[in-house]
């Protein structure tokens, strides 16, 4: 078991209802701990439309998680 | 050389100072400003939010890519989060350059860039009551919390 | 929609309050100014002279051709005259459009036809001592009244 | 003999040693009237890198003048 800081933003934090968490998972990837929680949380956004930041960087799919990680789910960005 | 989220709004004439340069005989800006419509619907506000330590390592990223790709003399750029009223001023990008040519290119690649890459997003209310994020739709263009009515 | 000859130093934060519009989503401006080197040679300041009434004249005709093209929602542009020392503004121009891309065309159109149209004469007063009006050569790059050393 | 009034600028002016003057001149046009003006004053620049202004507009060559015109040769500009 791993032990993961997540943290929401925009959609997925009012989808989520909550700004971040910590959480135990048996998952060894963001991609595949991503799918659990869309489940559970009825996220509508399928995981090859974000990308995720490990740690405060970027970090490519599936994206290995250790222990203690932080993870950040990034909807498609919009800025300007 | 740098980019930055902020909560407060955006002063361009303080962000201006930081790009003067001796050397500088062109200075390009852009403005991006919380207009009253979009894709057909009427807007009342935006809402900004960030993932502000990775969005300024990401834009500063973009910065030093600009100031290497198109030899600047100076840039900085802002982006603004919160909720913003018609008018407010979103993000601002300035940069230094020699020449004219290199300043225009260079600023569109950083407004481009920001848009594209940094962990930026943007919630629309409409003047009809729906609102959404936007880019976020899983079916059709937007993913509305409540679908705005066709006609607004 | 106006451009305008200035014996004045340029406040560009009062030139782009005449840009605000609410279905405007995009500004883009340009500044250029007077820079400390061209072609090689160190510039100690620069004198602008116009001829001003074709110049606004002329200017408007650029401001109306680009508010056309581009489909703008407000431009302006003032060019000043006198005698500018190293970082003072010679030129802004602003635009304001719904989206960056017609934003940045028609900001670079009206510096690039203004540039090339509108009669305005600059004179570069070199470090060195000598001066030149620019693009009045009739041999080699310069007209200089008195030639510019080489080393300069 | 017609009267006209011609207004210099820049390298012309320095080279006329005058702002403005008024002549009175057998050409019929501002290319023919520019060609004695730069033998009298030995402006530099040849009539085909000027435009002409004719009462406040760009006319093109030879640009025909008539009695009491207000002229402005307009040597190569360089605004921005």
């Amino acid at each position: 078991m791993k032990t993961l800081h997540i943290q929401y933003f925009a959609i997925l934090r009012e989808q989520r209802g909550e700004s971040n968490e910590t959480l135990s998972t048996e998952s060894n990837d963001a991609a595949a701990l991503y799918e659990d929680l869309q489940k559970t949380h009825g996220f509508t956004l399928p995981v090859d439309r974000l990308r995720v930041a490990i740690n405060g960087e970027f970090q490519p799919w599936p994206a290995p998680v250790e222990d203690g990680d932080e993870l950040v789910f990034i909807p498609p960005v919009a800025g300007g | 050389m740098a980019f930055r989220i902020s909560a407060e709004p955006i002063q361009p004439q303080s962000q201006a100072d930081v790009l003067q340069h001796p050397a500088a005989g062109a200075c390009a800006t852009f403005e991006g400003w919380v207009r009253d419509h979009n894709e057909g619907q009427a807007v009342a506000s935006l809402e900004y939010e960030a993932y502000a330590q990775l969005a300024e390592t990401e834009g500063n990223r973009i910065m030093a890519e600009a100031t290497e790709k198109f030899e600047l003399l100076a840039a900085a750029a802002v982006h603004r989060v919160g909720h913003l009223q018609i008018g407010e001023m979103a993000v601002w990008v300035g940069v230094a350059a020699a020449h004219r040519g290199p300043a225009f290119d260079a600023c569109r690649f950083i407004i481009d860039e920001l848009k594209a890459r940094v962990p930026i997003w943007k919630k629309e209310h409409y003047v009809a009551g729906a609102s959404a994020w936007i880019n976020c739709a899983t079916k059709g263009d937007f993913a509305a919390d409540t679908a705005p009515p066709e006609n607004s």
